[in-house]
């Protein structure tokens, strides 16, 4: 089983599984702690500048907005699994919070098109050396993150053969000792921080989850630490009542915040539709590649608020987040 | 060949087309956009058993509304299965998903797909694009691969700066020498001029039809490489007018897709 | 990533991926197909004299009895994937129907101790050749199911390394090319059938199950034909209604029988318990060495009738049920 | 020491002395049987936040029934999470596990499990056993590994006649030589006659304290290995009053594994 041929790209995330293993061990010596805190504290006990940081939800759903708005305001910056991001990665590499970037999918925002001046902004880095990427696709960053929360060094794939993602990424080309056939291994993909926002979640961090998943199952079983933030707190009787509704049970979560609306403006599946009106706002200003437009959106809507409360005013308020509502409802009598 | 006597855009025109080209009962994974929209018109019309995997997680979702993105809750609405995107990687992995639906920045003559970066060097682009995403695992698994792309010289050329996405490579047989399942590959392409298939011997790509009102010169001026052209080449029926009924009525009537090709209608 | 070492054990199924695609390609063609049949025409459609089963349920829980019986009434003979397996795999050994058995756990009764006959029969089969076994262990036998489910020729695991049960596997020893550590690869199995009896399917198999899972998500996705068994069929309507209920969806499924209490007399998870006396009187006679009593058992209770329902009757029918709901749901006021 | 004036049966007398090792606050897998009574028991004593796991998939359940397998619904009522066998595994191979409790036919002075075949030849073994079932899993990955056993010379041996499940395999190193992840073996073994630890520096198996009743001698007569005795071996408390009526009153109240010790009761 030699290696045929291999990536040329860079592991930015070096944890093995035996690193982690000692990480599962702190938390398996405390079960049962009441993780409940709020979003400051959170972030300032469990996350570090320079973390290798994975986020939860997909696209432009389910995005944990409340913590990247506070991370953003607090000057951080990450290392980053970039798997189907968008609206969120879109918003640290404005910003130049992001360091090096393991890539499935950046630098788009669907319907609404591309960034320009987030993308100029990322070339202008690139080219200084000042931004490092690894070239991988979405699936094979979700059987990374899988491969994880596993607890094994890789896992085979059967893509990325044959192509320069191949050449740019960190994998390697075998024969399968048991058929010949030529299989590709992608490494374990190991966060410092995975920070996933849910539908509900009781104090202990057992998480239930509407809509798709994506890869956060995955996500919040293989970062040494992970932060939760909630639209609601729900009592451990209701996660008892059904047990095949959560995703992510208690063991892997180190804090729980409640956040309602706390993925404003993207989609949180059966409570809120997203708010295309917010979001093109957001698409405008990244229009204008001076990068003046993009800077008044951030002064207006990030470091001129102090928290997510006043951003979710300056952007409509309730009335807004009940029409939200309705829209997300109008397929649902 | 106009019964028809409304007007019909871009968007409309490439969606009611790709719809006929859906199998009934086949499993398919659709990209946000067109494809989708071609998917929801086709399940209105010759596929109701056409059954949709998003990338996200949903499995065969009964929406009336359209999805803005692969992971928005209308592809988990009522869906048989909300999973996970290993979940629907691993379907296509496994071999149950018999069509991919992708777009690209670029296409060579094997239909490999760049999605990645414009320019010479890879570390100082002239463009940087977002990447795969789950290109290169549809692409790559997929029994058969639909792409579509807007058809210039500078997006049709002879070879692709970056090959984010495994078409037929190198040509006959390179997809099995590099690993990739066999039997997989690109199978058509829609564009704005045409349709396009693979020449089974050499796995280059061939004009098989073009729209309504374009001509075989038009397609081939427009085109960076050297395209197979058949003896004889059908034009594409235009959009019935149950067709853009059901589009513009049905599938997606705040036109947030359909608005898009607006600006350049057809008369 | 040379081969360190690797066990002598022989692989029994020897499907590949790519195979396992073509068999899929078939099944991808026939999407909302009405999959409704009774067991007779399941088996007869879908089963094959020699062919590789895996089972669903684990220990005496939610084992597709009704299927077990039939086959042995029928004569059938199988190679098997046999992790946790316990009154299920001692049916087929009594009536020599295992040639070939991937052993994670076999001849075990739990509280009810080991079947002596079972044993012996066993022990001198193996002796004349006439049964094969490669071990493995529970966890391997999942991660082999697991790997065929996701796709792939193999998965590294953490286990197995150092032991005898290692030397006679199937499995091989190498360094990770990632790490340098040493890591165990298990082949993917995939299955010719696999046969699950679950709560609730509706006619195209989308199917829910309540409690424990095993490996049954690993194993539905990883046969090239799939029959389940359900206590009820159910509208697609009440599947949609919670999509994150469907533990299995209908692309891997070619039949779905009704067989009420199809898995009496092991537990079947809010619906009944396990009958224990039923059980008793199996381990009983399986202690009687001479194999007579076990002889007496199969003639009174499958040989004998013509039908699993006449079973059902045998055991005390509708009062015996009520019974055992009564037990099962003793514990949910 | 006898403040206790109630007889007990040797399942009583085990199931209490384990449950005073189990730590509060860990995980832990358990098997059917005395691993089953012991953490139930503890969970009612000094361990409330002990948390369980089954092999099948239920983590930490609510029933206050004892589950006659580790798949029963008793496994799964009122869990916090309905999960799966490669889920629960893959618990233990993260890390995430403290404790296992396991048991065996044969065991080593290093720890070594024998749960496969009695005999010389593989092929022709004088007894099959059930194999590892999960054991394998449990010993390599778990961080401590508990064992419980019935005490004598056939069962305790120099060398097991198969390693289903590795111990400390030859002794210091051997584990981590093997492939196996750092910092894990087995940690105590309980017995009807005593408890057992291991040596930090050799991987020995050591005495380290014997139940009320029985001698240093009679566990060495017992023991077909040569076992490491320390100066001075404490005499673990019999059973509560307290831990006695747990065990009868709440948690095994029909017996169906307190009456395995009927035979032998302790007077």
């Amino acid at each position: 089983m030699e290696v045929v041929e291999q990536g040329m790209g860079q592991l930015f995330s070096r944890t093995t599984p035996d690193d982690f293993r000692k990480a599962m061990l702190e938390k398996a010596d405390t079960m049962n702690n009441d993780k409940r805190m709020d979003l400051k504290e959170a972030i300032k006990r469990f996350v570090k500048n320079g973390d290798y940081l994975s986020i939860g939800g997909c696209s432009i759903v389910r995005l944990p907005m409340a913590f990247i708005h506070e991370v953003i305001r607090q000057g951080l910056r990450f290392r980053m699994a970039a798997g189907t991001r968008t609206f969120d990665i879109d918003l640290f590499l404005d910003n130049d919070r992001v360091l090096e970037i393991d890539i499935g999918y950046i630098l788009g925002l669907e319907m609404l098109g591309i960034p320009q001046a987030t993308r100029n902004r990322v070339r202008d880095r690139l080219k200084k050396g000042d931004l490092k990427f690894c070239e991988w696709s979405n699936g094979t960053m979700a059987w990374r993150h899988k491969a994880a929360a596993m607890g094994v060094p890789f896992l085979p794939v059967r893509t990325l053969a044959g192509t320069d993602t191949f050449k740019f990424s960190g994998a390697k080309k075998v024969k399968c000792p048991f058929t010949g056939e030529l299989v590709v291994l992608v490494p374990a993909l190991y966060c410092d921080v995975s920070v996933i926002h849910v539908h509900r979640a009781d104090k202990y961090g057992n998480c239930q989850i509407d809509g798709m998943l994506n890869e956060d199952v995955e996500k919040a079983r293989s970062a040494k630490r992970v932060i939760i933030t909630t639209e609601k707190i729900i009592d451990t009787d209701e996660i008892r009542k059904d047990g095949s509704r959560t995703i992510i049970p208690q063991f892997y979560v180190d804090a729980v915040v409640e956040v309602p609306y706390g993925a404003f403006p993207t989609n949180m599946p059966n409570l809120y539709y997203l708010d295309l009106d917010h979001l093109q706002i957001y698409a405008d200003a990244a229009k204008d590649v001076s990068g003046k437009a993009l800077e008044n959106y951030y002064i207006e809507y990030i470091y001129g608020v102090k928290d997510f409360a006043e951003y979710l005013e300056k952007c409509g308020g309730k009335h807004r987040l009940n029409e939200l509502r309705g829209i997300e409802l109008m397929e649902r009598n | 060949m106009a019964s028809n006597d409304k007007k019909y855009n871009n968007i409309e025109l490439m969606a009611s087309v790709a719809s006929r080209y859906l199998e009934d009962g086949k499993v398919m994974f659709a990209g946000t956009g067109i494809p989708m929209l071609a998917a929801a018109l086709a399940q209105k019309t010759s596929a109701p058993n056409l059954v949709l995997v998003y990338e996200a997680g949903g499995i065969s979702p009964a929406a009336s509304m359209l999805p803005l993105s692969v992971a928005d809750s209308r592809t988990t609405y009522r869906a048989i299965c909300n999973a996970s995107m290993p979940e629907a990687m691993e379907m296509n992995q496994k071999g149950l998903v018999t069509y991919a639906f992708l777009g690209g920045a670029q296409i060579d003559p094997y239909g490999n797909l760049n999605s990645t970066m414009i320019g010479t060097d890879y570390y100082n682009p002239k463009v940087r694009l977002p990447g795969s995403g789950g290109a290169n695992e549809l692409g790559s698994l997929a029994w058969k691969t639909l792409i579509i792309m807007n058809h210039s010289r500078k997006r049709f050329v002879e070879k692709v700066d970056f090959i984010t996405t495994p078409g037929y490579l190198d040509g006959p047989g390179g997809r099995e020498k590099a690993g990739l399942p066999p039997g997989t590959g690109p199978h058509l392409v829609f564009t704005e001029l045409g349709l396009f298939d693979f020449d089974e011997k050499t796995k280059r790509m061939r004009l098989k039809s073009v729209l309504p009102g374009v001509t075989v010169e038009k397609v081939v001026s427009e085109t960076g490489f050297q395209l197979i052209i058949p003896e004889t080449v059908p034009v594409e029926d235009e959009p019935t007018k149950e067709e853009l009924r059901l589009l513009r009525e049905e599938v997606d009537p705040w036109r947030v897709v359909l608005r898009r090709g607006d600006n350049n209608a057809q008369e």
